[in-house]
């Protein structure tokens, strides 16, 4: 048995570890994605705010911008908490972060749907 | 082992390339462009806060964007976005067993990639 | 009462294996080593589990020793052990010649042998030398030399024993009447200065017995004889390899890890403490073991070391020696009470070295014990490190 | 005879409580010695307070390990012509990462009992792959004890002193252990898993490969901790499709 007292805790574990792979994988698909659109497709990019209204008429855009969003935020936030724990902070300290953090993934996904609404609606508005 | 070592010291060793070999700089670069990337998420999701008010502060923003500094930060962000994705590219191959016998050229090899985009990026946006 | 108490003098081998022994029997044992755990002789070690085949012939005292405990140790620690096997591969006429002797003495010996034909052998080993003329095979093995010591400090530490490493011993402390009672110690891991006591003391030094007991004014007939060693960073053969003739320089190739290691030379020195190798030898062992594996005259050296025996003698050649242990005490040789020495000997009969010191021991202050070590398994021997 | 260069051995030296410094000797070599007999050689005739562990001098028994010139290496395989030249200097340290005994030893006590504790056999039969010669084709159950063989890692410690991770995060396994755990292979054992997949476990490692640069004895631990992830990730994943992953469980329901 191993000397520490507290044993192995479970502070990371294969389904975070997995969530960081899979979300960075689609990361990249959807930032080469973006990148067709933005260059190749929609020439001049997206520059204005008329064409940025313009772009997310399409209904598929919405919601692959939201995904983008909730991975980037979900493989930054784990990563960073991951650099984090390379640290072995306190076991509360850890808990702190644990909350803030979740805190931080949820409104920004919050805050990016309500972005999008509000653009979509003026929009339609216009 | 070392609980008795500062912060600092414990963090410097992360960043400290001395005597190691060179796939230890795909660890540094990729911690501080994770971090770096992460620092830029937060700010670009404040700045397109900017489309909501919109077209005015949208427009304004942009224009404000178009001076030369903000321009290298840009090429800073791509870059750091090209590196990342790419060396995490084949930490993700290596953590499934592909690659790994051979993740050293691995790395020289997607590490050289990632500069030749980057330097396709930085001449695409300088010349915009 | 009060336990026995003994100060054990090196933590080489014989050192460990008396103080698991006598920590077994009851005894409060402390161990005084001024290095690590077996980092003079025993450490060095090709590692080579005899089988008794190499002294089948010449010294079947040896052989019959080493057999017995070479069973014994596959028993109690497989944990260190490449229960692997050997051979004797002939490959002249010389060679053949030794065969009937060879096989007469494993016979007497209750060594088990088989003979193999020159393409069984090769199908067993392929890198064997093609041009071989004839092979038997012998239960050889190989164990790893530190963890065979650590794996008996750990087992002595479980009963009891202290290990005081770094800690060099510098004189004896000798009583009014001629008795050793403890002995002046320099811890050299924090620059102190101190004295243990104990009923008696085991001077356990292999190679260095000598200088040791000469600090008391006795002496001991030992004959440090070096030998070089040679590791080769490619395993050609999955047994250990031996020469089927009478024992000489290079003879012994022993598979270890990915490694092969080649052995040995014989000659004698005065200054113990630093061997340096001698070029001219590694060169021999180049030579000598790729006429049994051919392949190692293109496999890339991979470390070079001289390893001090402690024969035991009077001046003959260092082989001659017969390579079987002796138990000194000095209330007999010299008429110093309280101390006794334990040397010559080879790793493979560790255990019965032990054994026979520990007799004396008890012997001598007249306690009643028995040794336990036969078939008790060691514990592992990580626990040596482990925080009690 | 051989050549013979003047290097100066910088040597670090700790006791007890008083304060880390270096000592310099300027010592004869033969360049083909190893750095270990350069130590001994400051030990013989220079200095007997210097401690350092050592024992085999052919890298089967791990013991000396130390940093020389900043790199890991074991130092009985390293030559002296590997690491300086004629006239200059060989720095020699304790493993990073590992508490210092005094001088050049450190404390391998957690370490040692870290490796029991992932259950890993110094006696192991995976080994084929390693050997250059072929073997005889798979015979009956008692040639298998033939191929029992010393596992490749000799325990040194000089992956876990170069590990970045293990430098931050004193508790983090390291590679030598998580290596021994993949050694030792998973296959539904709860404890081992529980080791392994935490905080302190495999997740630990990003990928900055020291490990494997600066192994002596060909165990490849950057491998093997990916191989291990794979392993872990595998159980969670039959586990939450309630596959029984208990291997004892399936051999006594056999």
């Amino acid at each position: 048995m191993l000397n520490a007292p507290s044993g192995p805790k479970s502070g990371e574990g294969a389904w975070l570890w997995l969530t960081k792979i899979i979300t960075g994988f689609f990361i990249i698909i959807l930032l080469i994605i973006h990148f067709v659109v933005n260059h190749l497709v929609a020439p001049g990019g997206l520059l204005t705010w008329a064409n940025v209204v313009k772009y997310y008429q399409n209904p598929i855009i919405p919601i692959m911008e939201i995904g983008f969003l909730a991975f980037v935020v979900s493989h930054a936030l784990i990563g960073l908490r991951s650099v984090i724990l390379d640290l072995k902070p306190p076991r509360s300290v850890l808990k702190v972060i644990d909350w803030l953090f979740t805190a931080v993934a949820i409104a920004s996904v919050i805050y990016g749907i309500w972005l999008i609404f509000a653009i979509v609606a003026q929009g339609s508005g216009a | 082992m070392n609980e008795k070592q500062s912060l600092m010291t414990r963090i410097i060793v992360w960043f400290d390339p001395r005597w190691r070999s060179i796939s230890f700089w795909g660890f540094i670069v990729n911690r501080i462009t994770g971090l770096g990337l992460t620092l830029y998420l937060f700010m670009h999701l404040t700045m397109l806060g900017n489309l909501a008010r919109g077209q005015e502060a949208y427009d304004g923003f942009i224009h404000f964007a178009h001076n030369p500094i903000f321009l290298v930060g840009e090429v800073l962000v791509v870059s750091a976005g090209i590196i990342h994705a790419l060396n995490g590219i084949r930490i993700g191959l290596n953590s499934f067993g592909i690659g790994l016998r051979y993740q050293k050229v691995l790395y020289i090899g997607l590490t050289a990639l990632a500069g030749i985009i980057c330097l396709y990026f930085a001449y695409r946006m300088f010349t915009a | 009462m009060s336990k026995p108490s003994v100060i054990i003098i090196g933590a080489g081998f014989t050192g460990v294996a008396t103080a698991y022994d006598l920590a077994l029997r009851g005894f409060e044992v402390m161990v005084v080593e001024r290095g690590e755990i077996a980092s003079g002789t025993s450490g060095r070690t090709h590692g080579l589990l005899h089988s008794g085949g190499r002294y089948a012939v010449k010294d079947q005292e040896s052989a019959i020793e080493c057999i017995d405990e070479n069973m014994i140790l596959r028993k109690i620690a497989p944990q260190i052990i490449e229960p692997s096997g050997g051979l004797f591969v002939g490959l002249n006429d010389k060679d053949l010649a030794y065969a009937k002797p060879f096989v007469e003495g494993c016979l007497a010996c209750h060594i088990p042998t088989e003979e193999l034909t020159p393409a069984e052998a090769l199908r067993l080993e392929p890198n064997l030398n093609p041009k071989l003329l004839v092979a038997y095979t012998v239960p050889d093995g190989t164990f790893d030399p530190i963890r065979l010591a650590l794996a008996f400090a750990a087992s002595a530490r479980k009963y009891g024993a202290k290990f005081h490493t770094y800690t060099e011993v510098e004189q004896f402390i000798v009583d009014g009447q001629a008795n050793v009672t403890g002995v002046k110690y320099w811890d050299r891991t924090n620059n102190v200065r101190g004295e243990y006591n104990a009923d008696i003391v085991v001077n356990a030094t292999g190679a260095w017995v000598g200088q040791m007991v000469e600090k008391v004014g006795a002496k001991v007939p030992i004959l440090p004889t070096p030998g070089v060693m040679v590791a080769f960073g490619q395993r050609l053969a999955q047994r250990a390899i031996n020469r089927l003739d009478v024992p000489g320089d290079g003879d012994i190739v022993l598979p270890q890890r990915r490694m092969m290691v080649v052995g040995t030379t014989s000659f004698e020195v005065s200054d113990l403490d630093y061997v340096p190798v001698i070029e001219e030898q590694i060169q021999e062992m180049l030579k000598r073991g790729s006429e049994l594996l051919p392949g190692i005259a293109k496999a890339k050296q991979r470390g070079a070391y001289m390893a001090t025996r402690p024969l035991i003698g009077s001046g003959n050649m260092g082989r001659s020696v017969a390579r079987t242990f002796k138990c000194f005490d000095h209330k007999e040789s010299d008429g110093i009470g309280g101390l006794v020495t334990i040397t010559g000997g080879k790793a493979t009969t560790l255990r019965q070295m032990a054994e026979k010191t520990a007799d004396v021991v008890c012997q001598k202050l007249g306690i009643n014990a028995t040794c336990a070590t036969k078939d008790l398994a060691l514990v592992s021997y990580r626990d040596y490190y482990r925080q009690h | 005879m051989s050549e013979k260069w003047t290097v100066t051995f910088q040597v670090f030296r700790k006791k007890g409580g008083e304060a880390a410094h270096y000592d310099d000797f300027k010592i004869e070599v033969d360049p083909n010695e190893y750095v270990l007999d350069g130590v001994e050689r400051v030990w013989a005739f220079h200095d007997r307070t210097v401690v350092f562990r050592h024992a085999c001098h052919h890298s089967t028994c791990g013991a000396c390990g130390m940093r020389v010139n900043g790199v890991e290496k074991l130092t009985c395989i390293t030559p002296i012509r590997d690491v300086t030249s004629n006239g200059g200097v060989v720095k020699v340290e304790p493993l990073r990462n590992f508490p210092v005994v005094s001088d050049l030893a450190v404390d391998m006590g957690k370490f040692y009992t870290q490796m029991d504790d992932v259950g890993h056999n110094s006696v192991n039969s995976d080994f084929k792959e390693a050997i250059q010669s072929e073997f005889r084709p798979a015979g009956p159950e008692s040639d298998k004890q033939e191929f029992m063989r010393l596992s490749d890692c000799i325990e040194c410690g000089l992956c876990i002193s170069a590990c970045p991770v293990s430098a931050s995060s004193p508790d983090y396994l390291g590679p030598a252990v998580l290596a021994g755990a993949q050694q030792h292979g998973i296959h539904g054992d709860e404890h081992l898993l529980r080791l392994v997949d935490c905080e302190d476990g495999v997740w630990r490692c990003h990928s900055a490969f020291e490990c494997t640069a600066v192994c002596p004895s060909f165990v490849d631990p950057g491998w093997r901790i990916m191989d291990l992830r794979k392993q872990v990730v595998g159980e969670r994943i039959k586990r939450l499709f309630g596959g029984s992953s208990n291997k004892n469980e399936a051999e006594v329901a056999k």
